[in-house]
């Protein structure tokens, strides 16, 4: 062996690798000895039995072109296409070249002094001093969040048959019995409970439908402390109440 | 002696509670009896210079904080902010984006909370438009973006929008988490 | 005029970002012309009397800073220390910052590397943002640098950066950034 011993991890990429070896062999980048360089690259790829494998494909995607490289470097130059042959090495070189100088930049991003490593700005928040001032936390948002904002939704509940929200089959108006049934026995209950897992999308919606439909006849009360929280659900109304507001139902526009 | 006073100084700026002299003296290694003269001169000076800050004693430690009569100019810093939205706002505009025509239950399904108050400030800010009705029971009203959402974002048209794949291309492991590769309407 | 000084002054504070001179117009409901003056005198105020930080000029506003000297002090303060970038991250900062606008598969064709992750955490950090699509087959995604990037390493803006000519030691004839041929080698 040649005594390198090299961590991958150390290493952005198979150019920085290559930059490596050639800086330590005293190489001249642009008169790369390409078979010396092969070699020691293949040496230490082989040390690294077991790299994260999409890593290793990049790493190993280089050696591929270093082998191919070298290979046309030993053939030999035939006369008649010699003025169109370019050096086999010449795309690797420009590559080579174009990423040193994003290493140094990157170098040169890491020596600034940096907001919160080095440089500070003020802790003052407008909202905790200034009443109306106050808002929700804001963000700042370009194309990126707000294409983020629905992927997180899109994750959080896949909705399948989106389109035909309320099928006829299922009617508001039973849901809305079943859950003012189920609050009757216990007065406080959260959205989780009335729409237990097995529920289909329709029927999550309906329920959901129900419950909205039920504040809105102010029959219950319905509370969340935080976004994304537990929605909890209270009849606001005695029993007795209850059973005579029924055929309000009947004005509902659902099914 | 001066730049210790710079560096208290500092560090309570930059501190996002107030500092007691205590947490001041372990901070810039410095003894309390020498921290306090520098604290309170400081107070002085930004009293006696009416700069738009002072250096406030509060919950036991010192905090800059803005001067109390400038309050109702500072309120307008919170507000107008066109490039700023509440989660909330942020929400409901990428369903309608990505899924228009969208009615204000589709919009309320996917965010699982009501989304009425937040509709209204973005129609109110001329980002939604109203499509139309619904064929369906209720006739209920489907949203849309509108030009000023397309400004807004710099888009020339909705495909601009990145596409769900392209997006979940950047993250590999959230790739298998969706199945759906909904392109934006038109 | 005093008073606009302190109420500027109180403005620049208490914003969360950088303020611009057409922002502080707004705000103040003064004119430019009259602001001006305030803030580069209030710029050199503040560095003359070796305050703990100072009014510095960063991504086209105006922003309170602590000075650098006391960066070491200052990190005291910080609960994370792990805020620094990687390597991986800040070389593709590079890529982007030079390039805009750039696509995810030029940034790995310099790179050499696969680029997603990296990317992905960038732009949640806000310091990359979308520009749209480029118009060739595929539209892919082009992204460009942020404001919040600016504000990291305290640009006024992109032209603050030394050009990549500076950069190349190597060779004295790459001195602009070349155009890229291939497409990236999958």
């Amino acid at each position: 062996m040649m005594g390198i011993q090299i961590r991958l991890e150390k290493f952005t990429g198979p150019l920085d690798l290559l930059l490596h070896l050639i800086k330590s062999q005293e190489m001249d980048i642009y008169d790369i000895r390409i078979v010396e360089i092969t070699e020691q690259y293949l040496t230490i790829i082989e040390q690294m039995q077991q790299l994260d494998l999409d890593i290793a494909g990049e790493f190993l995607l280089m050696a591929a072109t270093l082998i191919h490289i070298k290979s046309r470097m030993l053939l030999p130059i035939s006369d008649e296409i010699i003025e169109e042959e370019e050096d086999p090495r010449a795309e690797l070189v420009k590559r080579l070249l174009e990423y040193q100088r994003y290493k140094d930049v990157a170098e040169f991003f890491q020596q600034l002094p940096q907001l919160e490593r080095d440089i500070f700005v003020g802790q003052f928040q407008l909202s905790d001093f200034i009443e109306g001032a106050s808002e929700e936390n804001e963000v700042a948002i370009g194309l990126y969040q707000l294409a983020a904002a629905f992927h997180q939704l899109l994750k959080d509940k896949p909705p399948e048959t989106f389109h035909e929200v309320v099928r006829e089959s299922l009617s508001v108006a039973d849901y809305i019995d079943r859950i003012t049934e189920k609050l009757l026995n216990k007065n406080r209950l959260s959205f989780r409970e009335i729409s237990p897992a097995k529920f289909s999308r329709s029927e999550l919606i309906v329920t959901f439908i129900a419950t909205l439909e039920l504040v809105k006849m102010h029959i219950i009360n319905i509370e969340q402390v935080n976004d994304f929280s537990e929605i909890w659900l209270s009849l606001t109304i005695s029993p007795e109440q209850l059973s005579r507001i029924s055929p309000q139902k009947d004005l509902l526009t659902y099914g | 002696m001066d730049n210790l006073r710079q560096l208290i100084e500092a560090f309570i700026f930059a501190s996002d509670i107030p500092l007691s002299l205590d947490r001041l003296s372990v901070l810039s290694e410095q003894p309390k009896a020498l921290i306090k003269p520098i604290v309170e001169q400081l107070q002085l000076q930004y009293v006696a210079a009416e700069r738009g800050f002072y250096l406030a004693e509060v919950a036991g430690g010192y905090q800059f904080r803005t001067v109390v009569e400038l309050a109702p100019w500072l309120r307008k810093l919170s507000k107008d902010r066109a490039s700023r939205f509440s989660r909330a706002a942020l929400e409901t505009l990428a369903i309608i984006a990505y899924r228009q025509p969208a009615t204000r239950s589709e919009i309320e399904y996917l965010r699982g909370v009501d989304s009425g108050g937040v509709m209204k400030t973005l129609l109110d800010k001329n980002l939604l438009r109203i499509l139309g009705k619904k064929d369906m029971p209720g006739r209920p009203l489907m949203y849309g973006t509108s030009r000023q959402f397309l400004e807004l974002f710099g888009l020339r048209d909705l495909t601009d929008l990145p596409t769900l794949k392209e997006f979940t291309a950047l993250d590999p492991a959230l790739t298998e988490a969706d199945p759906l590769d909904p392109e934006p309407v038109e």
